[in-house]
């Protein structure tokens, strides 16, 4: 019963947010599609973080799938679309080759690491000229759907689909026993047959690809890239946030931390141009300090308690 | 043929030999009991062959193959099975998906083929409420759930490291029947290590005891435990 | 103290030292400036890693924190850098502090998750208070004595950015001594070698922490009030250090001091080697990541086998 | 008296250890047995402030210590010499016994004839003054373990297990040092080498399962079946 009701729930949020564009001008929609972006990198962060690790190099992949998507369209002459399947497969390509050295890190060497590969890919393209176009970037001949907003908002709607959908898999699969295992403890996880370093891989991998996949769609959405908003550190600083308010090893929480932090960094933007961030370091802090379960967690508690206390109230 | 053999297994930790050549076999249906004072190397001994730890030298073989070097989760799917002295639950998994995951991983059985085996094992062990998180339980439905999940791996080969340890007499004479029961109706071979010495008469056949990572005897527990050098081993020089 | 088996690589790093001073002595001699810099922003990083066991990435937020205090004396009331360092170390080791207990100090016991992810938060507030209060301007002072230089034959350079090396090996010799000869510097050693054992002897663990982290901050507060003597301030001028410092501690080990002032010594003049041609200066930032990255791994590979 | 434990109750989450503990130390040296699991050493973390007790006093000297931490417990006068030794394994056998009396108030003349009578009593630790605590055997990081502990001149000395791991000429060794400290400091001693341990204590409690079940003097417990079966069964 309560299964089917939530399935109800998410199909008519899913129609909602189908049909949304419908009702909204262009500005809304550019702000639902960064919020939808910024939602998916949450999601994707997440799952990977159901393993123990914590990547600080969303943008990393981030700006890889950006990159990967525009320069397939500028020097290999591929197709707008064809060229987000590409940057996808590309991004999970190098996590591949790099997970095979970075998942034997663990706890503080895995995080700076990923920070310090984000790093390497930025100087990179900033330094590839003639390839990358250096530090002023990338320019495309032409914006995917010629700009139409409402065909971007649904492209980008496709790309957070795909993110929740394989979010979801995570949660129902064995992925969801793996995962959890290893993140509580490897030993015990070991014993009972689950081979860490692969199960490793597939978050990392997939994850990779999840986040390539929204800066692809990001590039093609805007027509150009540079070096600086590609790797911005924003695209892993937010996420970071938002899934931490929402409530982390989950699916809705990131993406309840998303709507909301979404919405009020837009209000916010709005009365303090400079620093509207120091909000979002306030909340990673004090998420931390009060309420590490995140919002999610704190509801599911709250939740039990009154269910435990109806149990015990009918036996009684 | 026996299910585990060891021959001459050393483990040292930085000059600190924890196991000193220890050679011994395990059958199957048989419940052994491993023994010795603190710090003799009985836990060290079951890392060894669980493949948490590598050894320095020797040979670990099951049924035949040798597995010294066989990483964790592959000696896991070949066959054994293990508990853990200080408890280990996962602590963000359901009871249910605690018992299931050996299953699964070990196994490789589907998530509802796992969840229907590891009903059976937990309704097998009268342990319930497997909605639960691992945090509501007693120590007794702990035990019985590391046990459970020990059990969902199908092993041959299986250790128990103290898991005696903690209960009252009366769950520790419910532990006893049950242990004594799986290991009958599986035909498993069965290490298990323990500090009461009740516990060790009264369920195994034959105990080994280890001293400074040595066996220092074999046998029955009647026997071994009128033994000089075990004597020696728990109380110390001769009176 | 040389180990037999360094032997060897320290002849090879000594070797390319002297071939690289013989054939461009600027690669050398910038290299060691910039290394003097690093090193002594990481120093006090690598104390609070070394007896706290935090891995703080608020590091370089609190050297920007000292300098915007460093660059308001200055500006305001005309006060030098090399005064106005003494009153920025108290204010930052009294912020520190209370950091510490506000923040840290909670997070302690929590998984190695949230104490990263909560310095982290520190960090990005840091930047963006600044960014409030000062706007994303940047700013320079300049000093008559920053452009001192020195002429060897036909060769002329900058003398002054040698304060830094100069600082960084005070630093580090200084929290040498500190930490192996003074009873206080010793407790701090014991409870970074083992907390339970320290509280055992009488040690109060968690006070040592506390002044720990904020000596620390009083370190790289003086540290950042000298910045500004070098380079404009800026909100986002610290998070850069925060990285590179981390990777210099992993590089040296943690809990090895001096051996920070090593590894900037490799990653400046590595730096500098690639800044000296025209087609390589841009990649000189990634020789920082690259080796860092193969450094970490490389240890954690040993680690393994061990 | 010099330790007075009364109905002492410990445990970690869920697993209660300690039950009803009562416990008294004089100007003595007393003996803890009992099988491993029965709760000695979480009976001395009590006492230390590692571990919180639930219910029960613990009286140290007249003064409760119930709620005070590790390290003011320390510089209240009980020195712990823990199973694990928990030394500082990257400093020097000076410093390791430095910081055994450097936070407690004694005095620097106290201090040097601590030194000394440390030095008596194991005088490889005056040869290795300078080596590194983490490079030295097992039995000798014992001695420093033991040794650190006295140079606070505490009122009460707790030794946890102190012949584990050793070789058994060296425990012969530390517990003929034991049964000359006995004069002059109080001493709690928890142990396995139960007939050993005999010949340095005077009196002695047998834990089983959490609980204390016997006290008796070190005559009466070598001859008492008790203590036997309590550790093989028989």
């Amino acid at each position: 019963m309560k299964l089917k009701a939530s399935w109800l729930a998410a199909a008519l949020l899913a129609v909602a947010a189908i049909i949304l564009p419908a009702f909204l001008g262009a500005y809304p929609l550019n702000v639902a599609r960064s919020i939808m972006t910024y939602m998916a990198l949450a999601v994707s962060w997440d799952m990977l973080l159901r393993s123990g690790q914590i990547s600080f190099g969303i943008a990393g992949l981030f700006g890889l799938g950006s990159y990967a998507s525009a320069l397939a369209v500028l020097r290999a002459g591929m197709s707008p679309a064809a060229s987000i399947v590409f940057a996808v497969l590309f991004a999970g390509l190098v996590a591949f080759g790099l997970g095979f050295a970075i998942l034997r890190l663990r706890a503080m060497y895995f995080s700076i690491t990923t920070l310090a590969l984000m790093e390497i890919f930025r100087i990179i393209m900033h330094n590839l000229h003639d390839f990358s176009g250096g530090p002023e970037g990338v320019v495309l001949p032409a914006i995917l759907f010629n700009g139409e907003a409402k065909a971007l908002y649904w492209i980008c709607l496709a790309g957070l689909f795909v993110t929740i959908a394989a979010s979801v898999y995570f949660e129902k699969s064995k992925l969801h026993l793996a995962l959890t295992a290893i993140r509580n403890d490897e030993i015990s996880a070991r014993t009972s047959g689950v081979n860490i370093f692969k199960y490793l891989l597939i978050a990392f991998v997939a994850t990779s690809m999840l986040q390539g996949l929204m800066g692809a769609i990001q590039v093609q959405s805007y027509g150009f890239t540079m070096p600086d908003t590609a790797f911005d550190a924003n695209f892993t600083l937010l996420p970071l946030a938002m899934a931490l308010l929402g409530g982390i090893h989950s699916t809705i929480g990131p993406m309840a931390g998303a709507v909301l932090l979404g919405v009020a960094a837009e209000w916010l933007k709005l009365k303090i141009p400079y620093g509207h961030l120091v909000v979002y370091g306030l909340i990673i802090i004090l998420v931390i300090l009060f309420m590490p379960k995140g919002l999610y967690g704190l509801a599911k508690d709250k939740f039990k308690k009154s269910h435990d206390n109806r149990v015990k109230g009918k036996l009684s | 043929m026996s299910k585990l053999v060891t021959r001459e297994l050393s483990k040292a930790f930085s000059g600190l030999v924890a196991v000193n050549k220890l050679s011994f076999s395990m059958e199957e249906g048989e419940i052994l009991g491993i023994i010795g004072p603190n710090g003799a190397g009985k836990t060290t001994f079951i890392h060894l062959v669980s493949g948490i730890l590598m050894p320095t030298s020797g040979q670990i073989e099951f049924k035949g193959k040798d597995i010294t070097f066989s990483p964790a989760h592959e000696r896991s799917r070949l066959g054994i099975a293990r508990t853990y002295q200080l408890i280990h639950p996962l602590e963000n998994l359901t009871v249910l998906e605690n018992v299931m995951i050996g299953s699964v991983f070990s196994r490789g059985k589907n998530l509802k083929e796992a969840r229907s085996a590891a009903e059976a094992i937990c309704a097998e062990l009268e342990l319930d409420g497997l909605g639960r998180d691992t945090s509501q339980l007693t120590i007794l439905e702990i035990k019985k759930m590391e046990i459970a999940r020990a059990l969902a791996n199908e092993p041959e080969v299986l250790f128990l490291d103290e898991v005696m340890a903690g209960l009252n007499s009366d769950e520790t004479r419910q532990m006893i029947g049950m242990v004594q029961r799986i290991a009958k109706e599986k035909r498993m071979a069965v290490g298990v290590v323990e500090h009461v010495m009740g516990v060790i008469r009264e369920l195994t056949q034959r105990v080994i005891v280890l001293d400074s990572g040595e066996l220092i005897a074999e046998g029955p527990y009647e026997e071994v435990s009128k033994n000089p050098r075990v004597m020696e081993a728990y109380l110390g020089g001769a009176a | 103290m040389l180990k037999k088996q360094s032997l060897p690589k320290v002849a090879a790093v000594a070797a390319i030292f002297v071939a690289i001073i013989l054939w461009r002595p600027t690669v050398l001699i910038y290299g060691l400036q910039a290394a003097g810099l690093y090193a002594s922003i990481a120093i006090p990083m690598g104390l609070v890693l070394g007896i706290v066991h935090i891995v703080n990435l608020a590091h370089g937020e609190i050297m920007m924190v000292a300098a915007y205090s460093s660059y308001m004396l200055c500006s305001w009331l005309g006060i030098d850098p090399y005064i106005s360092l003494i009153p920025v170390a108290i204010i930052t080791a009294i912020f520190g502090f209370i950091i510490y207990r506000l923040t840290i100090r909670q997070t302690l016991k929590a998984p190695e998750l949230n104490q990263l992810i909560l310095t982290f938060g520190i960090a990005i507030s840091l930047t963006q208070l600044a960014n409030i209060v000062f706007t994303s301007q940047t700013r320079k002072m300049s000093f008559s004595y920053v452009s001192a230089s020195m002429d060897i034959g036909e060769l002329s350079f900058g003398i002054y950015n040698f304060v830094f090396l100069v600082a960084a090996i005070v630093l580090a010799y200084g929290l040498k001594f500190f930490l192996h000869k003074t009873v206080a510097g010793k407790a701090a050693l014991a409870v970074g070698q083992n907390p339970r054992g320290a509280a055992i002897v009488g040690i109060d663990v968690d006070k040592t922490y506390g002044l720990i982290f904020a000596l620390a901050c009083a370190l790289v507060g003086a540290m950042g009030a000298m910045f500004i003597t070098r380079s404009a301030v800026f909100p986002s001028v610290g998070s850069p250090f925060t990285m590179k410092s981390f990777c210099l501690i992993a590089m040296a080990g943690i809990g090895n001091i001096p051996g920070i002032l090593g590894a900037s010594v490799l990653l400046g003049v590595s730096e500098n080697f690639l800044k000296a041609f025209r087609a390589t200066r841009g990649w000189a930032d990634i020789v920082f990541f690259v080796l860092i990255i193969s450094v970490i791994l490389g240890r954690s590979i040993r680690g393994k086998r061990a | 008296m010099m330790l007075e434990v009364k109905k002492l109750e410990a445990g970690y989450g869920k697993l209660q250890v300690l039950r009803a503990v009562d416990l008294n130390v004089g100007r003595e040296s007393v003996g803890l047995f009992g099988p491993n699991g029965a709760g000695k050493t979480t009976l001395i973390n009590t006492i230390m402030g590692i571990v919180e007790a639930r219910s029960g006093d613990i009286v140290l000297e007249g003064k409760s210590i119930n709620k005070l931490k590790t390290h003011e417990i320390a510089r209240a006068g009980i020195a712990l010499v823990p199973q694990e030794r928990e030394l500082f394994p990257g400093m020097s056998v000076a410093d390791n016994l430095e910081l055994g009396a450097a936070f407690v108030p004694r005095g620097k003349a106290v201090i040097k004839k601590q030194l000394e009578m440390v030095f008596g009593l194991f005088p490889i630790l005056k040869e290795r003054y300078a080596q590194l605590v983490g490079t030295m055997s097992g039995g000798q990081q014992r001695m420093v373990a033991i040794g650190r502990a006295l140079m606070a001149k505490p009122s009460l000395l707790i030794l946890d297990e102190p012949s584990l791991g050793l070789q058994p000429s060296i425990v012969a060794e530390v517990f003929e040092r034991l049964a000359i400290l006995k004069k002059e400091v109080a001493i709690l001693v928890t142990e396995q080498n139960v007939r050993e341990s005999l010949k340095a204590i005077d009196r002695g409690y047998v834990m089983e399962n959490g609980a204390v079940v016997l006290e008796d003097s070190a005559t009466g417990l070598a001859t008492n079946p008790h203590v036997i079966s309590a550790y093989l069964g028989i």
